[in-house]
């Protein structure tokens, strides 16, 4: 499983990378998308794999840490979930307005010079 | 071939089938030709992974994937249903 | 102690003039004038009354402390060398407010001249008296920048606003490295006190940075009193007013330079290194300064290469650097002032009563005005160092160190030709000055028909000649004590007496001078004709203007350079920005990890499921896909992009993170969403953009593809080595331990978001709340591209039915929808604690909720029957949360602290009542109206664009109020 | 010690949350009295910022250095999230306060009405800012850059228009990719040691196996470049001329501090976790930040004197203070003597100031006639579609006589500050760092001369383009003197009095910083107050 | 009562889904009510009016007609998949149907019987014409399918609501 | 395998056949979606997961659930009733959408809009 997981880190991330730095503002919105899709998978990752053991505790009793996922860094995803979709849309809005007023989707606003 | 190993067997052949027909689904969404196909498949998808969700916490033995499966049911629906609106009238909201 | 209050007056007196003059009315020039002459006249009354102490020797001393830590304290310091200084600043002074009163015109602003003027004062009279060499440099910078303002004054003219940046630049730049040399020579010393500085010249002269603290000290001092190659600002600088120019040329500014070069001869000089650095800049400018002078045709011009030359001249003695070139140097500061003071006002009398400068056009003026005329033959002869005048003493003395000392290097056998050589053309350059200007035929074309100027504006000439005469007929009577003085102060009190003459005796420097004289005449007699035809400047030299190339230079490296540099270095498109980071990350990562990044040997391994792996094939076609469509399939991209965020929801779940699958699935489709109704705004793209076939554009796919694979295979790397990686003890163990003890909930991440580590959540949901505020700002002013106009047009044109006609029987299903979404919302919000939900996703699914409304009816549909204010919705939920967390201070208790209980309610028993559940709504509300806000601002441009439409084509003109 | 936790701490987060929230539910067209809230929320801030710095002064008991703790949650270290207060913090928190107040004045002016919801914002970016000066967390400082970054998207973009949104979209592009570096470098940290409060880090740092170093190492080193790309250095600061100059003039002014915020971060962390007690860690990065300090100082004055606006210039000079106060800060992670610390920090309250004024200067300065007024009624003509409410009303306040006297004297002083001339409060931060790398300079080897020869180099040309700058906009202009509000004018007067009362009172500041840096350097006091923070359940029986 | 409940039966079937969801005990009877309650409630304003149902056994009589055509039609289309279309035999079309049902709760229940059942897809309903046009995996015989959906379904749904 | 050991061997071969049941629908509707030539007939095909390929997968976890849990253990029922009502609304805008779209390229073999006079 950790191969694996690992290989899907590194194929979003590269998936995402290379769209951040195409010249296209929807390009770069989509990497930016799958990039955090990336690091909130990386994030999660750190906390090791654990299968059908979330961490949701019994009421009371002894409780053995190492029998569930580490909650930590799971709750550090569900942060870091919101706050990248958060400006993600801004992200969003803001290149709607570029296009509006530059009548071109360029990251740089103008297209590039032969 | 006791009940339990053939219980075991099914579990395991209806993770493989569904993931299966999720790459299936995949495929064609990657294919298209359309938009609609696209949007098709990605609804196909959307219930293979639901019930992958299912399956997958019977294996495991976790209840909790449960709300998992209930929202990507309902979210899935949202989503294709913009998708598919954005394809019919150019627009999502209008 | 009332030698030491004096002190301090005398460096207060004259910025308080400068305060008061810039307070009076911009008319009033007497009171100006009056209020600083009358403060620099107490300014002097004070020096009389301290020269009795530095008569005896003292050295007066009085400190202030300011940042005492770093060395800069107000210590001010008088010796016989700074009394003579400052005297001559003051009397200049004065001379110069009276001359000014009568030569600014009534339309000047005189507030403004008083005040730099006076406040330029201050600034010398600080150089002058610094008995820190830190302040000594903050002094000396305020002459620097005030003397920008009093060269800028008339900043109407190109002239003044080149003049005054040349010389604050030039100037500038020298204070800058002036000051670095004091920083050093204060640390080789280990104080910054000038007299601890000034007895330790043996420790600095033996220590290696001498060279550069040389280096660095001269530039601060050469390019002060504009010794070659930095000497042109001066010329630039004539563009002043002339008060100003006799002031800054005379006794302040440039002298600066030349004083600071005595001042520390002691210090920094018996050095062949001082001596070929100094001495030979010195003669440099000596020579080239009076060949120039000879052929400026302008009066002023004539007059600044003189100065040039004359400073030249003091610098060289300063770095013979003997008992007598000292003195010497000394002495011709004080000559050089008078007449040269008493020069600039005649020049500046004949510019005022003719309306020329120019020398070519001036003449027979004696006629005019004999005692102007009269009064500047007096003084250009003392400038040509003729016999009985002042400039003809010190001058001398000159020549009898340029031949008498020796240290036997070429410079120093050179030494007598080339002074001789100068004298020879300054003696021709003032004998153009007198003859042409003076004498011939009376002019006929000057602008204003000449006459003598008011009487006090000849005052002050009068008297400097009159210093001129006397010094010149009478120096051991006149200056000789403080000039020994003086050069006691510098050279120790050890110094013997030197008493000066008039009449040595025929002796080599005689002959020197003799022959000056004689050349000097022939050489204008011949040549003088040709000088006035000719360009200003001397034969081939004139070409080569040093103001021209410096500011060629200027140009050069304050403009040109550093933009090609700065572009070089440097990009504003975003691609190669993004590239970079990337890179650099990259980087980072290969620094830190290569060689150390290694798989533990005892790796966790979690047996693979198949099915699991097959999923992370459709991840990772979709992934794949998604790139590659992006450009030209968008709409195909965003589907793939959901199955992608499927594919990692579903890895969530499995590898126990329900909480997350969950909230990563709401926000996916939220995201979806927008993405499509930004893709609505997007410009068409049906045709391959012609320029992606060409080579550079395969290039730079193929490097970015590059750049990619590499991260992507770096970041696999490391999560591979982190996951299997045997666990460490960590903080996570007692949130396990501890969530339900001490937060009262089974969901360990939930009470973490809302407990534990709260005000994570709590800056999360401000975040979402200034999205949501920003995302509705920019709205406002949004404006669609035309072209997104007619797209919007053509869509419509594809469905030609309303909306409610096409969705009649999907529309019923999506509003039935409605109310089992908030059900289902209100699920998740009641479960968060104890079992995966929470506000955030209860949030996200009512707002889906509202969504399908929106995506079910047209906008007006459904506002008219449902309203919302998202905005208020956030700003409640975030009081909400605020205040929930404020309610533990009641108790006694930080922010935030949760509180748990269960409450027995009659029938159904206990039920929980947590805090954290009110902090849960809190964020339910903001992120139900952060969300709805988002997603509505972005789909009312639609309408917008609708109602543009109508309003453009005419059509039903509604007033509508959103 | 006052019982009960110290709620003060906290305020500074919470005035301008509350201040913010508020202002969302009233309407928008209350502008008086969301200025009336904003003004009171800054005034508040800025009382508790000075009470919070007398008390971090600490008394000769403490060493001089008092050390504050909030227990979020009373959640003990490392488990809850703690804010922490010291000396730094609280200067940091004062000097936000004294930019805030200036560039909420000058907004009455005019430019809240330009866009929505400007004060809820300027609150919010506060906020951010706050609450990264007091955070002890790793993970709640990306929760707070996270806030005062979206709140600088919002008042970058303020007010609309092409420069803003194309430098907005740049500006969001890579601080996104920052972010993302961010929260890559923050879960590798906390793969290598476990825990992700500062202080708890800084005391496991000398005692990590080294396969963890490693991970440390690589994480801090990519968190670090999320830090920089903040702080503007070079290459990562292209970003910044654009973007600054894009804002309205008092959110560029607020921009100021916001290079410092990285800066901050990355002295706070770095002396914290790899300072000299950090064993086989100790000094890790200091090579990059000298290099990269200094060629950001290169980069910065190459700008300045390529720029041919004022603005585009005051976006360079940023970059000069924060590449300045940069490669300080690597020298003295590098074993460089405390006073290099002191005179940078000093150094970086002036610089903020300074271009702080400049931002506010730049628009007075660059009007022709007319003001805030025909300003708006162009963006109004411009883009409003429906936007009744966008009252086009004159702008109401007093305008000054003699406008362009003070505007010329606001300029010298900003120019002298900047390019480091005496007398003024940046000539004595130089001279305070050209003192202690002279004196270093064995010990720090040619980079320490090379860096002396570039603050020398930097100041000069600040002088040279800001005196084209000024010689074109005071001099060559021969137009009527533009009409300026007093409003616009109060705040740049009394931030340019700030730098005076600097100036004067340098030896007490100088020796606050000394103080300051002392600290800073002694992390172990820090850390272990922390973690020996003392929880209110405890305390109360 | 029908101003603080206008949709009993839509409140009912919440509150029913909150038990499902949840646990069956009082609290959460008495929280699913509320909240079916409150759901209710905000339905009422996009939708006032509820749909009148006359008679509720031809609905269930639907339901069972409809879960047996779902397992048949499902072997069926899963037989034509594993056979690839009868080799190559089968055929597909489109079928335009005119329908007497108008009450658009009718439609949508219709409309989801003939989704669930794999086999036809509906694609366009114009509600001027009160046409129905159907797309249909296995065409054999057109007037076929007219019947099917006229007799099967629309004749109980027309019983049904009013 | 924890919670499912304790099912009697009845339900196990009843949860096992539902399971296979349902997910070999699920695959053959998927194996159509792709296999198939025209998007019509596509359509068809993800009906087969979302009908009886969603109901027995539910059905075979409800069982186990509730068998594990000791209680009636049905909540799935709500997923099987947001499937059943949600997918016709995705199915008839696509369709809708395809149709509209092959008219306005004017594709053969497409049944033509209905007549209507002048509306709207
Ligand atoms: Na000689
Ligand atoms: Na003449």
């Amino acid at each position: 499983m950790e191969g694996v997981l690992s290989g899907a880190i590194g194929v979003l991330a590269a998936s995402g990378i290379w769209l951040v730095l195409r010249p296209r503002t929807f390009q770069v919105i989509v990497g930016l998308c799958l990039l955090s899709y990336a690091v909130n998978l990386f994030i999660f990752a750190t906390g090791r794999l654990v299968l059908g053991a979330p961490p949701i505790m019994p009421r009371g009793g002894f409780i053995d840490p190492t029998a569930y996922a580490d909650p930590l860094p799971q709750a550090l995803v569900l942060t870091a979930i919101v706050i990248s979709f958060a400006t993600t849309a801004l992200f969003l809005v803001v290149l709607i307005a570029s296009r509006g007023l530059t009548g071109t989707d360029h990251v740089d606003a103008q297209e590039r010079e032969p | 071939m006791t009940p339990d190993t053939l219980l075991w067997l099914a579990l395991t052949y209806a993770q493989i089938a569904l993931a299966l027909a999720a790459c299936l689904a995949t495929l064609r969404m990657v294919r298209g030709p359309r938009a609609q196909d696209r949007v098709l498949a990605l609804d196909a998808l959307y219930i293979a992974i639901m019930l992958l969700f299912l399956v997958t916490g019977l294996r495991l033995g976790t209840p909790f994937l449960f709300e998992a499966a209930l929202v990507i049911s309902v979210g899935g629906f949202v989503a294709t249903v913009t998708l598919a609106k954005f394809l019919l009238r150019g627009e999502v909201i209008e | 102690m009332i030698e030491e209050n004096l002190l301090l007056i005398l460096v207060g007196l004259p910025f308080a003039a400068a305060l008061a003059a810039s307070t009076v009315p911009t008319t009033a020039h007497s009171a100006a004038a009056w209020v600083s002459g009358g403060l620099l006249a107490m300014g002097l009354a004070i020096l009389a009354v301290l020269h009795a102490p530095i008569a005896e020797g003292e050295v007066l001393r009085s400190t202030l402390a300011w940042v005492p830590s770093l060395g800069l304290t107000l210590t001010f310091r008088m010796d016989g060398f700074v009394w003579l200084f400052a005297s001559l600043v003051f009397g200049i002074g004065i001379l110069v407010l009276i001359y000014a009163r009568y030569y600014l015109s009534k339309s000047d602003p005189v507030p403004r001249f008083y005040a730099f003027l006076m406040a330029f004062t201050g600034a010398m009279l600080g150089v002058l008296l610094s008995g820190n060499i830190l302040m000594l440099v903050v002094f000396w910078e305020l002459t620097s920048i005030l003397s920008f303002l009093l060269i800028g004054y008339w900043h109407q003219g190109q002239a003044a606003r080149d003049g005054a940046r040349m010389a604050l630049i030039v100037t500038g730049l020298g204070g800058l490295g002036l000051l670095l040399g004091m920083v050093l020579l204060g640390q080789i010393v280990g104080s910054y006190d000038l007299d601890r500085v000034l007895a330790s010249g043996d420790v600095v002269r033996a220590h290696p940075l001498y060279p550069l603290v040389l280096a660095l000290f001269l530039l601060g001092c050469f390019t002060k009193s504009a010794q070659m190659p930095f000497h042109f600002w001066l010329p630039g600088a004539m563009a002043a007013p002339t008060p100003v120019s006799a002031f800054l040329h005379s006794a302040t500014m440039v002298k600066a330079g030349v004083f600071l070069l005595v001042r520390f001869s002691p210090v920094l000089g018996q050095t062949e290194l001082w001596f070929f650095a100094v001495t030979g800049t010195g003669m440099l400018t000596l020579v080239l300064g009076s060949v120039i002078a000879l052929f400026r045709h302008d009066l002023k011009g004539l007059l600044a290469y003189s100065t040039i030359s004359h400073l030249g001249l003091i610098t060289a003695l300063a770095g013979i650097g003997s008992n007598g070139a000292i003195l010497a140097a000394i002495f011709h500061i004080v000559n050089h002032a008078v007449f040269k003071a008493s020069l600039f006002m005649a020049a500046g009398i004949l510019d005022h009563e003719t309306g020329t400068r120019d020398m070519r056009r001036l003449s027979g003026l004696i006629r005019f005005m004999p005692v102007t005329g009269s009064l500047a033959i007096v003084a250009s002869a003392a400038m040509a160092g003729v016999p009985l005048l002042n400039g003809f003493i010190s001058k001398e003395m000159f020549f009898a160190e340029a031949a008498d000392w020796h240290n036997g290097t070429w410079l120093d056998n050179a030494l007598p030709y080339l002074a001789t050589l100068a004298g020879v053309f300054a003696v021709a350059y003032s004998l153009r000055f007198i003859a042409t200007v003076f004498f011939g035929p009376p002019a006929t074309d000057l602008p204003k028909s000449p006459h003598e100027p008011p009487a006090w504006m000849r005052r002050p000439v009068e008297l400097l000649v009159l210093v001129c005469l006397l010094v010149g007929i009478a120096p051991g009577l006149t200056l000789g004590p403080v000039l020994n003085l003086a050069a006691q102060a510098v050279l120790g009190p050890d110094l013997p007496y030197k008493a000066i003459h008039v009449w040595h005796g025929f002796n080599l420097p005689l002959g020197m001078s003799l022959i000056a004289l004689g050349a000097g005449v022939a050489l204008y007699a011949l040549a003088g004709g040709r000088v006035s035809q000719g360009p200003e400047g001397p034969p081939l030299l004139h070409r080569l203007r040093a103001q021209r190339v410096f500011e060629r230079l200027l140009l050069l490296f304050t403009w040109k350079l550093p933009r090609q540099l700065h572009r070089f270095i440097g990009t504003e498109r975003l691609q190669p920005q993004l590239r970079l980071i990337l890179l650099l990350a990259l980087a980072a990562g290969l620094a830190t990890l290569w060689g150390g990044l290694r798989v533990s040997p005892s790796p966790l391994e979690t047996p693979l499921n198949p099915a699991f792996a097959a999923m992370w094939l459709v991840g990772a076609v979709c992934a794949i896909g998604a790139a590659t469509l992006a450009k030209y399939h968008r709409f195909a991209s965003v589907v793939l992009l959901g199955g992608a965020g499927a594919v990692t929801c579903l890895t969530f779940a499995w590898l126990s993170a329900p909480d997350l699958a969950v909230t990563q699935l709401l926000v996916e489709i939220v995201t979806t969403v927008l993405l499509l109704l930004g893709l609505r705004w997007m410009p068409k793209r049906r045709e391959e953009i012609a320029e992606d076939k060409l080579r550079p554009a395969r290039i730079r796919r193929l490097r970015d593809f590059i750049i990619a694979v590499v991260a992507g295979a770096g970041l696999a790397a490391i999560s591979y080595v982190v996951m299997t990686s045997p666990l460490i003890p960590n903080v996570g163990d007692w949130f396990l331990r501890n969530a339900y003890a001490e937060g009262g909930g089974t969901n360990v991440v939930n009470v973490i978001l809302v407990d534990f580590r709260a005000f994570d959540t709590f800056g999360e949901i401000t975040v979402l709340a200034i999205v949501g505020v920003t995302v509705f700002a920019l709205l406002r002013r949004f404006r669609p591209s035309a072209e997104s106009v007619a797209l919007a047009e053509a869509a419509a044109r594809l469905e030609d039915t309303s909306l409610a006609h096409a969705l009649r029987v999907p529309a019923v299903i999506m509003r039935w929808m409605f109310p089992v979404m908030m059900v289902l919302a209100a699920y998740l919000f009641f479960r968060g604690h104890d079992l995966p939900g929470g506000g955030f996703s209860a949030g996200v699914t009512m707002s889906i909720a509202f969504l399908l409304q929106y995506l079910a009816h047209d906008v007006r549909w459904i506002e008219d029957r449902l309203t919302i204010l998202p905005i208020r919705w956030m700003g409640i939920g975030l009081v909400i949360a605020g205040l929930t967390g404020m309610g533990a201070f009641v108790f006694g208790y930080p922010f935030l602290t949760a509180h748990a209980q269960y409450i027995t309610l009659p029938l159904i028993g206990k039920v929980p009542a947590a805090t954290a559940l009110l902090f849960d709504a809190g964020v339910f509300a903001l992120v139900v109206g952060a969300t709805v806000l988002m997603l509505i601002a972005i789909a009312h441009q639609s309408l917008r664009v609708a109602r543009l439409r109508d309003r453009d084509s005419g059509g039903q003109a509604e007033t509508e109020g959103a | 010690m006052t019982p009960g936790p110290e709620h003060l701490i906290i305020a500074p987060i919470l005035i301008p949350f509350f201040a913010g929230a508020l202002m969302l539910i009233y309407d928008e067209r209350q502008r008086s009295a969301k200025l009336a809230i904003s003004l009171g929320a800054v005034m508040a801030m800025l009382l508790v910022g000075v009470e919070l710095l007398m008390r971090s002064k600490g008394s000769a008991l403490t060493g001089f250095n008092d050390i504050g703790f909030y227990l979020l949650g009373d959640r003990g270290a490392p488990f809850g999230i703690v804010l922490v207060i010291d000396r730094l913090s609280a200067m940091m928190l004062v000097l936000t306060a004294l930019l805030a107040l200036p560039a909420l004045i000058y907004a009455a002016a005019g430019w809240h009405r330009q866009g929505q919801h400007f004060h809820s914002l300027f609150q919010f970016l506060l906020m951010g800012l706050n609450g990264a000066f007091l955070t002890g967390d790793l993970f709640n400082l990306f929760v707070f850059f996270e806030v005062l970054l979206a709140a600088s998207y919002g008042l970058l973009l303020h007010g609309g228009g092409q420069l803003r949104v194309r430098g907005g979209l740049h500006y969001i592009a890579i601080n996104l990719t920052g972010s993302l570096l961010f929260l890559v470098g923050v879960s590798m940290v906390y793969a290598a040691s476990g825990t992700l409060n500062m202080a708890h880090l800084s005391l496991m740092v000398p005692m990590l196996p080294e396969p963890q170093r490693v991970m440390l190492h690589a994480g801090a080193a990519i968190m670090g470049l999320a830090f920089l790309i903040k702080a503007g250095i070079w290459p990562l600061s292209f970003w910044l001329p654009t973007a600054y100059m894009a804002g309205a003039a008092p959110v560029a002014a607020m921009f100021a501090i916001m290079t410092k915020v990285g800066v901050y971060v990355l002295l706070r962390l770095a002396l914290l976790i790899f300072g000299a007690g950090a064993g086989a860690s100790a000094g890790f990065g200091a090579e990059v930040l000298i290099a990269g300090g200094m060629a950001t100082v290169v980069f910065g004055f190459l700008g300045v004197l390529a720029s041919q606006g004022l603005g585009r210039m005051a976006a360079h000079l940023v970059l000069v203070s924060s590449g300045t106060v940069l490669a300080a800060t690597g020298f003295v992670l590098a074993g460089g003597p405390v006073q290099i610390l002191a005179a940078a920090l000093f150094y970086l309250l002036s610089s903020t100031l300074a271009t702080s004024a400049l931002f506010l200067l730049i628009e007075p300065m660059g009007r022709e006639e007319g003001g805030i007024a025909a300003l708006l009624a162009l963006t109004a003509d411009a883009y409003g579609l429906d936007e009744r409410e966008e009252n086009r009303q004159p702008e109401v306040g007093l305008a000054i006589p003699g406008s362009l006297t003070v505007l010329g004297i606001c300029f010298a002083a900003c120019l002298i500050v900047l390019a480091g001339l005496p007398p003024l409060s940046g000539f004595i931060g130089k001279l305070g760092l050209l003192q202690a790398l002279v004196a270093s300079g064995s010990a720090t080897g040619p980079m320490a001369w090379i860096f002396v020869a570039i603050l020398i180099l930097s100041g000069f040309a600040t002088l040279t383009g800001l005196v084209r700058v000024g010689i074109q906009t005071f001099w060559a202009s021969d137009g009527a003197p533009p009409r300026v509000l007093a409003l616009e004018l109060a705040p740049v007067v009394g931030l340019i009095g700030l730098l005076v009362f600097l100036t004067i009172k340098a030896d007490v500041t100088l020796g606050y910083m000394n103080d300051t840096a002392d600290a800073l350097l002694r992390p172990s006091i820090y850390a272990q107050g922390v973690l020996g923070a003392p929880r209110a359940e405890d305390a109360s029986p | 009562m029908s101003r603080f409940l206008p949709h009993p039966l839509l409140s009912c079937a919440l509150t029913l889904m909150w038990l499902l969801l949840t646990r069956f005990s009082l609290g959460h009877l008495v929280l699913g009510s509320a909240i079916a309650l409150f759901a209710g409630l905000a339905f009422a304003r996009i939708e006032p009016q509820a749909p009148r149902i006359r008679a509720w056994t031809p609905l269930l009589r639907l339901v069972g007609i409809v879960s047996v055509d779902i397992v048949r039609s499902n072997w069926a289309v899963a037989r034509l998949m594993l056979t690839n279309g009868r080799h190559g035999a089968r055929k597909s079309g489109f079928v335009r149907i005119p329908l007497r049902l108008r009450d658009p709760v009718a439609l949508a229940v219709l409309a989801v019987v003939l989704t669930a059942t794999p086999g036809t897809a509906w694609l366009e309903y114009d509600p001027e014409a009160g046409t129905l046009l159907l797309h249909v995996f296995d065409m054999i015989d057109e007037a076929e399918w007219h019947a099917l959906i006229r007799d099967r379904y629309e004749a109980l749904l027309l019983e049904a609501f009013a | 395998m924890t919670a499912l050991a304790t099912l009697p061997p009845w339900l196990m071969l009843l949860v096992a056949a539902l399971l296979v049941l349902g997910s070999t629908l699920t695959l053959l509707g998927a194996f159509g979606l792709l296999h198939l030539k025209s998007f019509y007939d596509r359509l068809h095909a993800p009906t087969l997961g979302t009908s009886w390929g969603t109901a027995a997968i539910l059905l075979a976890s409800m069982l186990c659930w509730s068998w594990v849990q000791d209680r009636v253990f049905v909540h799935e029922l709500v997923i099987g009733l947001c499937v059943m009502v949600t997918t016709p609304v995705t199915l008839m805008l696509l369709g809708r959408a395809a149709l509209h779209r092959d008219r306005a390229e004017g594709q053969p073999d497409i049944p033509p809009a209905p007549d209507r006079g002048e509306q709207d």
